[in-house]
């Protein structure tokens, strides 16, 4: 009778399965190429950019793409619009992520403790999350912002805060499914601690909403900075960062000249394209 | 549906609250003194901090939270430091002009995002499903003030069809001149987001059992969608415009800054860096209230829809 | 006496006019350009203006607080001075017919035009006037005008009616510029009748005034309009009704401008506005204007305590390049003093040199390590700008410059009011145009207890504030040129300030827009306007 | 009239799954006449249901046809025109399928539904009205006006399948399909459900295909059955006859996993088909079932097997001779354990109740329970949906604590109420095997890591001893070590259900209670697992709180049995006896309403009306509503019957005495 059902269906490798339909997936491919391409442009700059992006060049104002050396022109001072974008990556790429690590990490604690305490405190979290999240994000960035100092830490800090109750919704919506599976009842079986139960069993099966949820945060982090940086706050002048170089040079856009700013925004709109396609792929593949 | 009703609605009220401790916390935060904001840099001190003094800055935080919202539960919500005039004066003219704004931009977005999700989620996987999803994910990316600015080059500056934007009054005709450009401009945004919404709702319900029950008793393709598919189908979708409703109101702040749109983001704008603290809580209050009554809305809307909540209550 | 009538004043500023180069295009002068246009275009109903909003004080135009351009525009139209300060910083008659002072220049006497009345048809009287100058000198009203009264020596209790229509100014010392002071310079010095006693909702109140046109309705947020005063002393206006737009963003009011919104723009900068130069719709008014911005240097303690290091920026900063690519050229050459080209008293302008390697030599000197920093200043129009260049030019000195532009740089990056406020190093602070430098002379740069009530330099030299007060007490040019040499000299050896450049006032208005006068102020003289 | 409703000739059809096409319909041939009923059968994943949504045309867009050919009352299915496939479908076929719920629109009312049936066929809206009314009598609902204006959520499980066969027959149809039209419905509800088709098929005189996993209810319904194995009919007859003489070495084994009638835990093992069916798409150049077979040898792996026709059946098998001699594996291996009622209980419950709270209102899940359990012993709950058999289970676990403190008894100390706050050995006396194992083992962890776990937490085992222990229990529930680093979905349901058996048995409880262990199983599976659970018991004298279903898997593991309904406790006794009678007149429906595979099945005693809900039951006996022998008078109204004492040591809750209950025995 002992050697009955040794045998599994088909016995998958179900981790292989994964990344071999993560990788045959063109929309994560495509994406993965453009998120790696602008890590590289973070990480090391000057391989890719042309100039120097602040050296200033009075007498190649408004040079047109693809002359004098510049590719994509230059902009009123005769900077480099090419290196300025690749340049301009950095403080998006270290600030963004970094926000939105700060806001999963916040609202999977949160998300956690709500879905799977209920009662009381999820009541209670419930309602100042929804008084939150019916505040545009970007109003009370705007309202944090002039309160504190608008350096990074800020920035981290309020987006991070303000995604806080956004992912924690999330998950505790994911959790709401899973603590009435019956696994969690097995732990509480065996005695074990909420926390065990919370981080242990619970938080590996929600994962895949949460990295989802992550990287959907990550592109409204790029857009929120840049929105920031439109408005005024974030980056400072001068410095290479795409939502504050669009806000500076768009006012070009009226004498005909668009690269300045429309070189940027492409940038920008493919970082966060890229993410999203990213995101996409995932929420595809990953089993919720 | 009673039931429903009185539990959303009190719920609505907690949330409400906390909507008002929010602000006025957040705002309360905003150093700087007040008075050498709105007496200007040229000032002298002492007239500076005789004005702070005069505009009971000086007092504990709850205090004040409770004289604040006891007022704006009155509808008072106090004077204006840089009008020197009642916040009312001016919140209910922005209100409705960001109102219009929104309510523009819905009519514009929703037919187009449903339509546009319905006809990608028919065509699913084909060409015509990737072009939507595609031109709906870029919008949905490209900066507003991409956007806005591409709008008024094209629409104000060259073609000189529409202005770029304008104050929101005058005849009729006038107005809606003035409001396509925002309108277009949030829109594109927005459509993403509805579009794949509708889709997803769309592909869900011709996925469903009661589409194959439906297509089983020999109905026809449309009527099958008329009758089955749609109204299954804009149920999540309700849901996700409601959700989008908080993002639409803070999209009006670079929206109509950028137009010259003098709505409510136009108003915060400069309540921000006025520091007109009355002012910019109010607004910012006013903001978060509606959002909250169109997701309100929507709820209902959603379970007034939803046959299982209407009649039980249920969630 | 040098001063003593309007035409000695008018004299001086043609002279400044021919020293600077600068031509008058389209401005021309009030009189001539108003008889062309009075009968050919009177139907025309309707002009309209875009401005920024009036800041807070500014909010309801209450001419005691009122302390930006964007409200004193709508003014401009509605109230008048004692005198006009002219676009070639000459003064004119206006509610005023003459002016004189004593022999020391410690009493001036303005007699009024008998004509002037308000808009309810009373006439304007010396009483009107002392009330209006009283209230402005009172410190209890925190007026905005406070501190142009403490340059022009004006204190409570100053000012009489010797009878209908004479005042006479007493003043705490001799002061030859003290005209400008009642001036359209000191914007807040708009008369009202004696009757009012509260001006604080000036733009609601219906308070009399003597413009050409008077406030039909306004709302601090969209804009105002301004109907034809029915009772106006002067000649009528041609056009019926102004509109205010106000339109905050340049972008967004350039749009609004170039797609036939707006007939006219009352500013604006040339960086952005590069699209209306070149328009052949656009006709671009353009004054020379003494609004310049001041990059301060902490002379007390910090990095540019050392006067080489002050000395080697401002020689690394190319003004001229900086002048042709933030200005189009549009701008001239300042020298590191507020003694600009076009003040008659400045003389012989003592000139700052652009000297790369000397600057270097200095810094090698002074901080061969280099050192960090961090600018400060207020982001609006081509601050900015500037403050990138500054930190291009610091870069070549080894200086290594952070900038932050922060709407709470006057709060606390400027001036240190007291101990709790950091104040900066260095900080980038925007001054509008003045008719005479003796503003610019004191509050910056005076020791505090001398007055230097703006000095974020905390520049204090005894040396330079006994130079100011013997500038100040002059009442004869040479004099003034004499005091004002050794100033320059004084400063740009110092540098506790650099002042790269001041700015032409630029204003655009449509080709079928004829007599919009606009004046370096903000203002936009509307009263011969008239449209075809 | 003599073209066959359905004729299916030679089908293959794959599905393209990533561009491969996997085959999982191989030359599928069925005839179905007019009027006569056409069981399929065959395990989970053969191509039952792909089978019957060839016949209509309606696959998925990743369906391919391969070849052959379908006929509908003698019209060409896969030839059609768009417009005339809907024409069929709206007047010649109709499909009822498994969950009702999910059948009917949510959204609309029951009425402009089924309508929309007869308005599609050309009816006018009033006439389609009236029809409408008319068709829902037939199926017998008594108020037709009254469900007409009803939202499917606002109609039970078994109504809304009633709509959807009235819908089904609105076209009166030449064919009808059935899926498994009673999964997930009660007993007897299905059972209400399957009398009603077999009523309808009759007046109407249509021809039915009818899919289940029942072979009870296959049996009951059908004239001929096709057995079905990996998308290949293997066998095919009359009814009766595959059930009673199966021919194919599949259909055996089908019918061999099933407890028998009256069969014991300590008479008779179970037997399982070993193995697993194969992927779709596998290549089966050969016998579909040479991997699993008995008989195979070599002929089986080289050649085809061609249909071999006898009487009225067919079969696909090289060896139909040998077949009736398969013999059973392994036959009695269990010694009847003799259970020691002397000692005191390990589980005790003393007038156990439980009360939740729901929209301010009270539902009363539990009342006034008392049970014991002894060592070694197994007690099955059964009993409807509803009546309260998980809640009993979680609340003994300590998932939710009972009305009344101090009411559960575990070796004779009180049981504190809820889990998190007993003490070790408490916790560790106690555990469960859920229903679905899917849910039950953390599909992140692996099997290692679910296992060391709680031998480390409830077992008390140091970290480092865990090791050679984990290799015991691993063996203990028959699986190997190499079982230990996957996780839960790299094995199949079977293995799953082994891992939760061992890490309910890991701390050597006293009781393991046992929810519905084996209803998400297939068949052969079950077998297997049933046989682990009675292996378990009697190695470690464990006893269970088994809770099932399935009658007569709860008959074969149970040394006695407790009936619930509505929270209240309505028999309890000695298994045999409450089987065999004199029973409680709710046991005796819920025994009627199963049909059994072995075709004598007893004469179905129909419930009327619904159960009634827990939140305001009847007055009196709260089965009077129901109840087929309620007496005259209103006694069985007002007052609620004792649980009076039976001779074998039961108890039991009806006014009617004892010695009267045993009619169903006659
Ligand atoms: N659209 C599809 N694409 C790919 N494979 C499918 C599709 N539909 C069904 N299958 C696979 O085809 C095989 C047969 O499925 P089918 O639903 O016909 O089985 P069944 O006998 O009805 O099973 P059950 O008893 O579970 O309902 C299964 O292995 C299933 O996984
Ligand atoms: N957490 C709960 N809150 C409210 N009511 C509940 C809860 N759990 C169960 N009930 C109710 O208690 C009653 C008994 O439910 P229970 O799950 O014990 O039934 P069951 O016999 O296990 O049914 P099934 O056979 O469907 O599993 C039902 O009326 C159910 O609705
Ligand atoms: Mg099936
Ligand atoms: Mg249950």
């Amino acid at each position: 009778m002992t050697a009955v059902e040794i045998q599994t269906p088909g016995a998958k490798a179900v981790r292989r399965e994964f990344w071999s339909q993560l990788l045959r997936s063109k929309t994560f491919i495509v994406g993965m190429a453009i998120l790696a391409f602008w890590v590289l442009c973070v990480v090391f700059p000057d391989l890719v950019a042309t100039h120097d992006p602040t050296a200033q060049d009075p007498l190649a104002k408004w040079v047109r793409p693809f002359n004098d050396g510049h590719l994509f022109g230059t902009d009123r001072f005769g900077r480099d619009v090419f290196s300025r974008a690749i340049y301009g990556a950095r403080e998006i790429l270290i600030v963004a992520p970094a926000a939105t690590v700060l806001g999963t990490g916040l609202g999977v604690i949160l998300g956690l403790t709500m879905g799977y305490l209920g009662g009381i405190v999820d009541d209670v979290v419930s309602r100042l999350i929804e008084a939150l999240i019916s505040l545009p994000v970007i109003l009370v960035a705007l309202l944090a912002l002039t309160s504190l100092s608008a350096g990074r830490l800020t920035i981290i800090g309020v987006i991070g805060f303000l995604f806080a109750p956004l992912v924690a919704r999330t998950v505790r919506a994911a959790v709401l499914e899973e603590r009435n599976l019956e696994y969690v009842r097995a732990a509480e079986l065996r005695s074990e601690n909420a926390f065990y139960v919370m981080f242990i069993e619970i938080l590996p099966n929600v994962f895949g909403p949460i990295i989802v949820e992550f990287t959907v945060r990550l592109g409204y982090a790029v857009f929120t900075m840049a929105g920031l940086a439109f408005i005024g706050f974030g980056s400072q002048p001068g410095s290479p960062d795409w939502g504050r170089t669009i806000f500076d040079e768009r006012i070009s856009l009226l004498s005909d000249v668009w690269w300045p700013s429309l070189v940027p925004a492409l940038a920008l709109a493919s970082l966060v394209v890229a993410i999203n396609l990213v995101a996409d792929a995932l929420e595809g593949v990953i089993d919720r | 549906m009673t039931r429903y009703l009185i539990r959303r609605l009190g719920l609505a009220v907690i949330t409400l609250v906390l909507l008002s401790m929010v602000v006025f916390l957040v705002a309360s935060v905003l150093p700087g003194s007040v008075g050498r904001a709105i007496l200007g840099p040229f000032a002298e001190q002492q007239s500076v901090d005789n004005l702070n003094e005069e505009l009971g800055l000086n007092g504990p935080v709850h205090i004040r939270y409770l004289r604040w919202a006891g007022d704006a539960f009155r509808g008072d919500f106090g004077e204006s430091y840089k009008f020197r005039a009642p916040v009312m004066d001016f919140l209910p003219g922005a209100f409705v002009a960001s109102l219009k704004l929104a309510l523009a931009t819905l009519v514009i977005v929703i037919p187009l995002g449903i339509i546009g999700g319905a006809i990608a989620a028919f065509r699913k996987g084909r060409p015509t499903d990737r072009i939507i999803t595609i031109v709906g994910l870029t919008l949905a990316v490209t900066p507003e003030f991409v956007v806005g600015i591409v709008l008024i080059l094209v629409f104000a500056v060259r073609l000189k069809w529409l202005p770029p934007g304008g104050s929101g009054d005058g005849t009729i005709g006038e107005q809606l001149k003035a409001i396509v450009l925002p309108a277009l401009t949030l829109s594109a945004i927005l459509f993403g987001y509805i579009a794949r919404m509708a889709r997803a709702g769309t592909i869900n319900a011709l996925a469903a059992d009661y589409t194959r029950t439906a297509t089983l008793k020999g109905l026809t393709w449309l009527q099958v969608m008329r009758r089955h598919v749609l109204r299954n189908a804009m149920l999540p979708t309700i849901a996700v415009i409601a959700s989008q409703m908080s993002y639409l109101l803070g999209g009006l702040l670079v929206t109509e800054t950028m137009f010259n749109y003098k709505g409510l983001g136009l108003l915060i704008a400069k309540a921000a860096e006025d520091r007109d603290v009355p002012m910019l809580m109010a607004s910012v209050f006013v903001v978060g209230v509606f959002s909250m009554i169109m997701t309100l809305l929507a709820d209902l809307l959603t379970a007034w829809l939803n046959p299982r909540v209407r009649l039980e209550g249920a969630e | 006496a040098a001063c003593g009538s309007s035409d000695d004043a008018g004299q001086d500023a043609t002279a400044v006019d021919e020293d600077t180069g600068n031509t008058e295009d389209t401005s021309g002068g009030e009189d001539t350009s108003s008889e062309e246009d009075t009968g050919s275009t009177a139907a025309a109903a309707l002009l309209v203006i875009g401005s920024g909003t009036p800041s807070a004080a500014s909010a309801n135009l209450d001419p005691v607080l009122i302390n930006d351009q964007n409200g004193l525009t709508i003014l401009s139209s509605v109230g008048q001075t004692l005198l006009t300060s002219n676009p070639d910083l000459s003064l004119s008659p206006l509610l005023a017919t003459e002016w004189s002072p004593n022999a020391d220049g410690s009493e001036w006497t303005f007699k009024l035009n008998p004509a002037a009345t308000f808009n309810d048809g009373t006439p304007v009287t010396a009483a009107d006037v002392v009330a209006t100058m009283e209230r402005l000198v009172d410190p209890d009203n925190n007026s905005n005008a406070l501190s142009a009264f403490e340059v022009g020596r004006l204190s409570p209790g100053g000012i009489t009616a010797v009878d209908d229509n004479t005042v006479l100014f007493r003043l705490d010392g001799p002061m030859g510029n003290f005209p400008y002071i009642v001036s359209s310079d000191n914007y807040n010095s708009f008369v009202l009748p004696a009757s009012v006693t509260d001006t604080s909702a000036f733009a609601t109140a219906n308070i009399p005034t003597t413009g050409a046109y008077m406030i039909e309705s306004y709302d601090g947020v969209k804009g105002a309009t301004l109907v034809r005063n029915p009772n106006y002393w002067g000649p009528a206006a041609p056009i019926e009704k102004i509109e205010f737009q106000f339109i905050d963003d340049l972008a967004a009011q350039i749009t609004a401008f170039t797609s036939g919104e707006l007939d006219v723009m009352s500013q604006f900068s040339v960086s952005g506005g590069e699209s209306l130069l070149d328009n052949p719709d656009v006709n671009v008014i353009e004054h020379p204007s003494t609004a310049h911005r001041q990059i301060h240097l902490r002379t007390s303690k910090g990095p540019f305590a050392d006067k080489r290091v002050r000395q080697a920026l401002a020689m690394a900063m190319d003004r001229g390049a900086i002048i042709d690519g933030l200005f189009s050229g549009k701008a001239n050459i300042a020298n590191d003093s507020p003694f600009f080209d076009v003040f008659p008293s400045t003389g012989t302008p003592v000139k700052q040199e652009y000297n790369l390697d000397k600057a270097k030599a200095l810094m090698a000197e002074a901080a061969p390590d280099g050192f960090d920093t961090t600018l400060y200043g207020f982001g609006t129009q081509e601050i900015p700008d500037l403050a990138v260049i500054v930190q291009n030019a610091a870069r070549e000195l080894g200086i290594n410059i952070t900038i932050e532009m922060r709407d709470d740089y006057y709060d606390n990056y400027w001036v240190s009011w007291d101990e709790s406020v950091p104040g900066s190093d260095i900080g980038i602070t925007d001054y509008g145009h003045r008719g005479v430098p003796d503003v610019f002379l004191a509050a910056p740069l005076k020791s505090a207890d001398k007055g230097g009530v703006w000095n974020g330099a905390e520049f204090a030299n005894p040396t330079y504030d006994a130079l100011v007060d013997e500038y100040s007490a002059s009442t004869d040019l040479q004099s003034q040129q004499a005091a004002s040499a050794k100033i320059q000299t004084l400063l740009v050896d110092e540098v506790p300030i650099i002042f790269p450049y001041n700015y032409n006032y630029l204003s655009a208005v449509k080709t079928n827009i004829s007599g919009v006068v606009t004046g370096a102020m903000g203002y936009v003289y509307t009263d011969q306007a008239a449209k075809s | 009239m003599s073209e066959p409703a359905l004729a299916v000739d030679d089908l293959r059809l794959a599905y393209v799954v990533r561009g491969r096409s996997l085959e999982v319909l191989r030359d599928v041939s069925l005839r179905i006449e007019p009027g006569e009923s056409y069981g399929l059968v065959g395990e989970s994943g053969c191509g039952k249901s792909t089978a019957a949504y060839a016949a209509i045309r309606y696959l998925p867009p990743n369906a391919r046809i391969l070849g052959g050919s379908v006929r509908l009352a003698g019209r060409d299915v896969l030839a059609m025109g768009t417009a005339d496939l809907r024409h069929l479908r709206a007047e010649t076929v109709s499909m009822v399928y498994q969950d009702p719920g999910q059948a009917l629109n949510p959204t609309i009312k029951v009425g402009p539904q089924l309508i929309e049936a007869f308005t599609v066929l050309g009816l006018q809206p009033d006439e389609a009205a009236h029809r409408a009314r008319d068709t829902l009598a037939k199926v017998q609902i008594a108020d037709p006006e009254l469900v007409l204006n009803r939202y499917p959520h606002q109609l039970s499980g078994g109504m809304q399948q009633r709509v959807v066969i009235a819908m089904a027959l609105a076209c009166d149809p030449t064919l009808l399909i059935l899926d498994e039209p009673t999964t997930g419905l009660d007993a007897t509800v299905e059972a209400e459900v399957l009398q009603l088709v077999r009523d309808l098929r009759i007046e109407y005189g249509t021809a039915v295909l009818f899919i289940s996993h029942d072979l009870g209810a296959i049996r009951s319904m059908c004239d001929r059955v096709g057995v079905l194995y990996a998308g290949k009919l293997v066998e095919e007859g009359p009814a009766d006859e595959v059930f009673d003489e199966p021919a194919h070495p599949y259909s055996v084994g089908l019918l061999r996993c099933l407890p028998r009638h009256g069969s014991r835990k300590g008479a008779q093992r179970l037997e399982s088909i070993p193995g697993f069916l194969p992927e779709p798409g596998a290549d089966l150049p050969t016998c579909v079932f040479v991997d699993r077979c008995p008989l195979v040898d070599d002929v089986c792996r080289t050649e085809v097997p061609e249909w071999t026709m006898f009487d009225d059946r067919s079969v696909r098998c090289h060896h139909v001779d040998k077949v009736p001699a398969i013999v059973h594996a392994e036959l009695p291996a269990g010694v009847e354990v003799v259970i020691d009622r002397s000692t005191p209980p390990v589980l005790e419950l003393k007038s156990v109740s439980k009360t939740f709270h729901q929209h301010g209102k009270k539902v009363q899940a539990l009342r006034d329970v008392s049970l014991s359990l002894y060592a070694g012993e197994t007690v099955g709950l059964v009993g409807e949906s509803g009546s309260g058999k998980t809640t009993l289970a979680h609340t003994v676990l300590g998932l939710h604590p009972p009305d009344e403190p101090d009411t559960i008894y575990c070796d004779g100390q009180p049981l504190v109420a809820t889990a998190r706050r007993r003490a070790d050995d408490q916790v560790r006396a106690i555990q469960i095997v859920f229903q679905n194992p899917d849910s039950a083992l953390n599909r992140r962890h692996s099997v290692r890591r679910i296992m060391s776990r709680t031998l480390r937490k409830l077992a008390g085992i140091p970290r480092s001893e865990v090791e050679p222990k984990l290799r015991d229990v691993v063996s203990s529930v028959r699986l190997t070590e190499q079982h230990l680093d996957m996780r839960p979905s790299q094995l199949s349901g079977g293995l799953k259900q082994r891992v939760a058996i061992g890490r309910a048995f890991a701390g050597e409880p006293r009781i393991v209670v046992c929810d519905e262990p084996t209803s998400a199983l297939d068949v052969s599976v079950q077998a297997a697992i049933l046989n682990l659970l009675a292996d378990l018991q009697r190695e470690e004298a464990t006893s269970y709180l088994f809770i099932s279903h399935d009658l007569r898997v709860v008959r074969y593991l149970s040394d006695r049995i407790a009936v619930l309904y509505l929270g209240r406790i309505m028999e309890l006794g000695p298994a045999e006896r409450v089987f065999d009678g004199p029973h409680h007149p709710y046991t005796e429906a819920l025994l009627s309403a199963a049909p059994s595979v072995e075709g004598n099945s007893r004469p179905r005693i129909s419930l009327e009306g619904e159960i009634p809900s827990a939140v305001n039951p009847p007055s009196g006996c709260v089965f009077h509503t129901r109840c087929p022998r309620r007496l005259d008078g209103d006694m069985c109204s007002t007052i609620e019957p004792p649980l009076t004492p039976t001779p074998d040591g039961g108890v039991i809750r009806c006014h009617i005495p004892f010695d009267q209950l045993s009619r169903a025995g006659e």
